[in-house]
């Protein structure tokens, strides 16, 4: 490892950083909103490390004008790519937002948690099944077979 | 085309007729016609019964590679006729008088019918796979063929058979692993190869592939501790079929223990390996674990009220005798073993069909609730009595005769521990067919069984066959020793000399021929003196008095609540139900986990897979 | 649980960011087939503008999901928020300023967005910028006057249709023997206004489609969504 | 060949003009999926033909390959884009019939599932499997029920999550070799990507794209969302998608990291997957999330099965999968009449005995009974797991038979209780299968039946495919050329 802390690397480091923030902020936030622009962040991690992959020290835009040659240019790849990288960020943050409005709308809540145990028991009521972790109903029971008659099976 | 593949043939086209008329009244018939033409096309392959070379089908095809070989050599035949048989007398049982009977209950006889026809089939199947992969297809088709005919009575059969399917998922799966195993090993699944490459084989490679083999067999045995499906289980099943099931099905367990650890692995191997820090041999082992399966399931067969469970726990008894026998790798031992096969099917299918007979007259296989048909049906209860004394080892019937050979093999083999322990499960058999026969045929007639009548013809011919059958292979047992000699042979054991009469040995042979006239001569000077004296005089059964009150016949006095209760006061606190404990602590902890599991899906936050991907990279970082 | 993984999480992925960091030369990254399409590009696809001719020519088949993509985000959008029935509270006017300046700015956004649309094969922008501004400036009549509304019809015909054209221009060259989504129409000389053949005209329905689009899913957020 | 761009191409057109079409005519939004799917269908079959097994590769926009987009058209790639076709037209899901947008919603699923399957350009695929997420967000909404918009919530920040890191591992991967192109990468691989970087790469790769595979860490959300969304749209997630995503992943470990410690993390993670989704399988009391939980194990069962070293692996992957794929999705539609707890299906097998004996023929293939085609797969599986000398290899295929034995009791602990008389009021209400609920199940059980019968050529061709898989040599001068000079 080359102690040379050259640009690359500190773009680099920011780069992945900022994708660390990004999802220590998806687990860390109970708040949905909070969670989706956490998603927001490492998106916008992962698409500097994109950009950062064709950035050259010095380097011009692709571009042909006079005085300019190809050799000196970045490369225009990974330019491309990030264009179509943002917008499908674009595409799921929106999306994640609608739906975080009609969910706060159906459980009155934006907890994450709470969000979660009630689509839980919604899930089970529908199914008509009592609470999966029930400890009145322990589920050993009846799994292997009938528990045989004490006078029965014994042996 | 060979006859093997004429037998096979067959086996499949009964499958199909019967399924083609499974609606039909006719059914029956064409099962039990598809059946006794199967038979007779194994006599036509007798001669492998007497140690002809192996016969070869011609419907071989390769899979990935992998050739399928099916062939048929003494121990196949051996198998096959007491399959066949089974299945015939089943089915014709099941198709007269009995077929109405279980039409009127809403129940389909037509799919029992094709349910038998499959189990025939798939066991034809399984005794004919020649490499290690068609053993353990035709092994699955046999367990879920019978796990159909489990299955097929609905109610609480449901619960029974999922607990069989389990216990024989679990055996199966240990079987693939060893198929596994031997395919890593070997680089095939052929019998040949493996015996080739089994010499050079270290002592704990053998040691696992004999219990990881012995594990699924052992499952279809009900050897211990795998046998809590199997009472229940076949109890559970409707009538010709548990006779079935309990005659021969079980045995397939047998024939595959034979084939792996007897012929291909050789218990000379098994002798040879010493378990550590005790004295004992792997062989020794399954010995004594065979001991243990005759003398527990036994007693608990004595506990029973129902005379189903009481014969169906009483079978898992019997497969130790067998096993015992072909382990203790003696002549005398190993025949008597494979004799036992025999004589055993026959004595069990007779027993059921009794008891079904008797089922089919009263409705009930409560032994609580049942007590002196034997002036109703006794044409059946000569089938159950012929039955007992050949199931409890006594002349002149044949379980008499295998049951001396096993004896005498492990007296001879300087094994009397194992005596002991296998005398005390004839004790306990006797017991248990005795109060079998008692609570039943005996005793007080209960009035709602006053017009009770003999069976029908087509239930009393079969068991009839079967007692002459019975009687027969007793008198003269050298008739299955032939092919039992011809199978020794086959899987590489000393062999047995024998006689028509029985065993021939310069220290003390036994000749049945020779002890059963001296038997009916003794039985006809008794009659002489019993009728010559002319003591006797018959009186009818309520012309009697006890305790000082004449009877009548509200009262009862048939004694069959709590049967042996001077016994139980010393041995009833033995029955812990440990192996049932057992099975709870499995079912439990994999409940445990199970909820764990569950409770992961339910309540984990994305964080955890980010932590997991953080983890695994450290991992494979460092 | 979360107490407790997050520290952990932190810990496991700082040192996995040490590890991948540790692990990079320093200096650039290679640049193999951006350095080929660089020498290559003007010639064959007529673009002064290489990015263009990478996200158009190039890399074409992506623009065509990423549009899909915000296609199907806009349905869904629409799809989860739309609600039957149900009149919308009228809210409150913004004030004059924003008002006015709104009106101000409409055209002149309008204009821009369509500069930076059709010189996206000759200088930095194109379709999605161009897009952008386009859907911005459909959206800040709405922004002054809360209680508009909003024609999803035309928005919807906008981006079905442009979408399709994006489609039809492809399979044209396809069925002429060529490949999907090849350029047609030669290259001109780089560096006009009306050059790099057919790619203009798709950066032109992309930028319709992009501003329809998120005009559409902006309208849908901010009505459909309001709480009632 | 170049005719397979319409795969892609049509339904992405249906998709536009749809929501607009069908407004204006109504019959357009009901019969132009269904009929651009036949079409597709057509295609892919002719092209298949044409093809003669050989695989080829075609440029899309005309650019050369490493510089432009290329699809790869091997066997693989090509019944997995007929596959999807038939599927989706098979599962077609019923509110598709009535509302234009989910009609749309799926065309772009399976427009971007058949360029999933064909495409030969590492970011073209991410592209691809956004679009695929995105639309199976908007699908699995559909129903509109708190419970089925939370569940896609949670769904789309997993999903999130996943891009994130698949989009951070085809940027390190970038930053290594400079290009995008698999025939490329593949070429550069064994000099650049060896390594230490190159493992994590595929790591992000394998937990982003794994979200749709349903791989062990980042599974949580298919018990819930198969419980929502609407049966048919969990049978084309459960067995199209997830297997298209494990394809994926298959085929860049296959070009791109031939390390043997990602094989190691492939069986650690798949037998992870068995083993905890058998054991909540076993654990649920109601039908579809006792499917979702089952799909979570034969996904792993796949990744195992990958897992083994060399064309064996590849071959016995394929097997599983290939079966997982017409088994999972003909149970899901069962569960469309059979939706619920199991106590509220007690004794519906008497009322709809085809469909009660389908599920058992599938739950037999599903354990792996012989003579069907799952127990062949699995047999290939557990040959090749004891094939290795290795312990984390017999672990897992101990691993396997361990849950083959759950799996037996909990499909037979509900297929039994079909039978169960129940009592005469809850029966009444047992809803009943007809023939249109069946008809897709019935398919599937025919392919499943013929395939038994069939199991020695099917099994070959499908070891040709593997083969074809296998061989890196052929992917890079089928896409390159011979001895073309490269950037």
């Amino acid at each position: 490892m080359s102690m040379v802390f050259d640009l690359q690397w500190i773009l680099y480091t920011g780069a992945i950083g900022l994708i660390a923030i990004g999802l220590v902020g998806i687990i860390w936030s109970r708040h949905l909103f909070r969670i989706i622009l956490s998603l927001a962040i490492a998106e916008a991690g992962a698409n500097l490390m994109l950009v950062i992959a064709g950035y050259r020290l010095h380097g011009h835009a692709p571009i042909m004008v006079a005085g300019v040659w190809p050799e000196q240019m970045v490369d225009p790849v990974p330019q491309a790519m990030v264009l179509t990288a943002i917008v499908i960020g674009v595409g799921i943050q929106a999306l994640a937002l609608s739906l975080a409005i009609r969910v706060k709308e159906a459980y009155h809540s934006l907890d994450i948690d709470e969000i979660r145990a009630a689509m839980q028991a919604d899930i089970d009521a529908q199914a008509g099944v009592t609470g999966d972790l029930s400890q009145e109903e322990p589920s050993g029971r009846e799994v292997i077979g009938p528990t045989v008659a004490a006078e029965e099976g014994r042996s | 085309m060979s006859l093997l593949d004429a037998l096979l043939l067959t086996a499949l086209g009964t499958l199909i007729a019967t399924l083609a008329t499974v609606r039909t009244r006719w059914v029956g018939y064409v099962a039990s016609l598809g059946l006794g033409l199967q038979l007779l096309v194994l006599f036509l392959l007798a001669p492998l019964g007497y140690g002809a070379p192996a016969v070869t089908s011609g419907l071989a095809w390769d899979l990935f590679g992998q050739p399928l070989v099916l062939r048929y050599d003494a121990m196949s035949w051996y198998f096959a006729l007491i399959t066949l048989g089974a299945g015939l007398v089943s089915s014709v049982y099941a198709t007269g008088a009995w077929s109405d009977h279980y039409r009127a209950a809403g129940r389909s006889p037509g799919w029992l019918q094709f349910a038998l026809a499959l189990n025939v089939f798939t066991m034809l199947l399984l005794l004919a796979s020649g490499d290690f992969l068609s053993l353990f297809i035709a092994w699955e088709l046999v367990s879920w063929a019978s796990f159909l005919l489990m299955a097929l009575a609905a109610g609480p059969a449901l619960k029974w058979s999922l607990r069989y399917i389990t216990y024989a998922t679990a055996g199966a799966m240990s079987m693939l692993a060893a198929l596994g195993i031997v395919f890593h090993l070997t680089g095939s699944l052929n019998y040949a190869d493996f015996m080739a490459a089994v010499d050079q084989w270290s002592v704990g490679l053998i040691t696992l592939l004999t219990v990881l083999f012995g594990a699924g067999f052992a499952v279809k045995m009900g050897i211990l501790p795998f046998h809590l499906w199997q009472a229940g289980a076949y109890a559970e099943t409707p009538g010709p079929g548990m006779a079935f099931l309990g005659a021969i099905s079980s045995r397939m367990g047998l024939y595959g223990m034979m084939l792996v650890w007897v012929q291909l692995i050789g218990l000379i191997r098994l002798i040879e390996v010493h378990i550590p820090l005790t004295f004992l041999s792997l062989r020794d082992v399954l010995m004594w674990i065979a001991a243990f399966t005759i003398i527990l399931p036994t007693y608990t067969a004595l506990k029973q009220n129902d005379a189903r469970r009481l014969l169906a726990w009483h079978g898992i008894g019997q497969g130790g005798y067998m096993l015992m026998g072909i382990l203790s790798a003696s002549a005398l031992g190993s025949a008597g073993g494979i004799l036992h096969i025999f004589n055993y099917a026959t004595n069990q299918a007779v027993l059921l069909l009794a008891v079904f007979a008797v089922v089919y007259r009263t409705g009930t296989a409560d032994l609580n609730k049942l007590g002196g048909l034997f002036t109703r049906m006794p044409l059946t209860f000569v089938a159950m009595l012929v039955g007992i004394i050949g199931l409890a080892g006594i002349p002149p019937m044949n379980g008499f005769v295998s049951k001396w050979m096993v004896y005498r093999s492990l007296l001879s083999e300087g094994m009397p521990l194992l005596f002991v322990a296998s005398v005390i499960g004839t004790l306990g058999t006797i017991l248990s067919v005795y109060k079998l026969i008692h609570n039943t045929f005996l005793g007080q007639l209960r009035l709602e069984h006053e017009p009770v009548q003999e069976a029908p013809w087509s239930m009393v011919i079969p068991m009839m066959v079967l007692a002459l059958i019975i009687f027969l292979t007793g008198f003269m047992p050298g008739i299955v020793l032939d092919w039992v000699a011809a199978v020794q042979a086959a899987v590489g054991l000393p062999v047995l000399p024998h006689t028509l009469g029985g065993v021939a040995d310069a220290h003390g042979g036994l000749d049945m021929i020779m002890l059963v006239l001296v038997l009916f001569a003794g039985f006809g000077v008794s009659a002489l003196l019993f009728y010559a004296t002319g003591r006797s005089e018959p009186v009818h059964q309520l012309d009697n008095y006890a305790g000082g009150h004449f009877l009548s016949a509200d009262v009862r006095y048939h004694y069959s609540d709590h049967f042996y209760a001077g016994l139980m006061h010393r041995i009833g606190h033995w029955y812990r139900g440990s192996f049932l404990w057992f099975e709870s602590v499995v079912a439990s902890l994999a409940s445990f986990l199970a909820q764990w599991s569950a409770t992961f899906y339910r309540l984990m936050q994305p964080a955890l897979p980010m932590l997991a991907m953080a983890v695994i990279v450290l991992w494979m970082v460092s | 649980m979360r107490n407790l993984t997050s520290p952990l999480f932190a810990a496991g992925l700082a040192f996995f960011l040490l590890v991948v960091v540790a692990e990079f030369e320093p200096g650039a990254a290679p640049m193999v087939v951006g350095q080929a399409i660089l020498q290559e590009a003007p010639e064959t696809t007529g673009t002064a503008n290489i990015v263009t001719a990478v996200v158009l020519g190039y890399r074409g088949i992506d623009t065509l999901g990423e549009i899909a993509i915000l296609f199907t985000a806009s349905l869904v959008a629409g799809l989860v928020l739309e609600r039957r029935g149900g009149k919308r509270q009228a809210q409150a006017p913004a004030g004059n300023v924003l008002r006015i300046s709104t009106q101000l700015l409409f055209p002149l956004m309008l204009v821009i967005g369509f500069y930076i649309i059709l010189h996206g094969h000759l200088t930095p922008g194109g379709g999605f910028q161009g897009g952008v501004i386009l859907a911005a400036a459909f959206f800040l009549p709405l922004l002054a006057r809360p209680g508009i509304q909003v024609r999803h019809f035309g928005l919807a015909v906008t981006e079905g249709l442009a979408g399709s054209a994006f489609i039809v221009i492809g399979l044209i060259a396809l069925f002429q023997g060529g490949a999907f989504l090849q350029p047609l129409f030669g290259t001109g000389s780089p560096g006009q206004l009306l050059s790099a053949g057919s790619l203009p005209i798709l950066y032109l329905v992309l930028g319709l489609k992009v501003g329809a689009e998120l005009a559409g899913l902006l309208a849908h957020l901010v009505y459909e969504g309001s709480e009632t | 060949m170049n005719l397979i761009a319409l795969v892609v191409a049509l339904p992405l057109l249906g998709a536009f003009l749809l929501p607009v079409g069908a407004r204006s005519v109504g019959w357009v939004g009901r019969l132009l999926g269904p009929a651009l799917l036949l079409l597709t269908s057509l295609v892919v079959i002719v092209l298949w033909r044409d093809s003669g097994g050989v695989p080829s590769h075609i440029e899309l926009g005309g650019f050369q390959p490493p510089l432009g987009i290329t699809f790869y058209l091997d066997q693989l790639a090509l019944v997995f884009a007929l596959a999807t076709s038939l599927l989706a037209l098979l599962l077609w899901p019923h509110a598709a019939w009535r509302d234009a947008r989910v009609a749309a919603l799926m065309l772009l699923m399976v427009s971007a599932a058949s360029g999933m399957a064909l495409s030969g350009d590492l970011f073209n695929l991410y592209v691809f499997y956004e679009l695929v997420s995105v639309a199976s967000f908007g699908l699995v909404a559909a129903p509109k029920t708190g419970a089925a918009l939370a569940a896609t919530l949670r769904y789309v920040i997993i999903s999130g999550m996943g891009t994130v890191m698949a989009l951070t591992g085809i940027a390190l991967i970038y930053t290594q070799t400079g290009t995008l192109n698999l025939a490329h990468l593949t070429l550069l691989s064994a000099t650049t990507l060896d390594n230490t970087l190159g493992l994590t790469a595929f790591v992000l790769i394998l937990l982003g794209i794994g979200v749709k595979a349903e791989l062990f860490p980042v599974n949580i959300w298919v018990p819930e969302v198969y419980a929502t969304a609407s049966q048919r749209v969990s049978a084309l997630l459960a067995g199209l998608i997830s297997k298209l995503a494990i394809i994926v992943i298959i085929r860049l470990l296959v070009l791109l990291f031939p390390q043997p410690e990602a094989l190691t993390l492939l069986l650690v993670i798949g037998a992870l997957g068995v083993l905890l989704g058998e054991l909540a399988a076993w654990h649920a009391k109601d039908f579809e999330r006792m499917l979702a939980f089952s799909s979570i194990g034969q996904l792993g069962l796949v990744l195992m099965a990958f897992s083994i070293p060399g064309q064996a692996g590849l071959f016995a992957g394929l097997a599983v999968a290939m079966h997982h794929l017409i088994v999972k999705p003909a149970l899901f539609v069962l569960a469309e009449r059979w939706s619920g707890g199991f106590a509220g299906l007690a004794g519906a097998g008497w009322k709809s005995p085809w469909a009660a004996g389908l599920f058992i023929l599938f739950a037999l293939s599903l354990i792996g009974v012989p003579p069907l085609p799952g127990f062949w797969a699995k047999l290939m599986t557990l040959l090749g797991l004891l094939g290795q000398d290795n312990w984390i290899y017999w672990t897992g295929a101990g691993i396997i038979l361990l849950a083959t034995v759950f799996e037996a009791n909990y499909l037979f602990r509900f297929g039994l209780g079909l039978f169960k008389a129940g009592s005469e009021s809850r029966s009444a209400k047992v809803p009943v299968h007809d023939a249109g609920s069946l008809g897709p199940s019935l398919i599937l059980g025919a392919v499943l039946l013929i395939a038994t019968v069939m199991i020695t050529p099917v099994g070959n061709w499908l070891a040709g495919v593997a083969d074809q898989l296998a061989d890196r040599e052929l992917y890079v001068t089928t896409v390159l050329g011979a001895g073309r000079e490269l950037p």
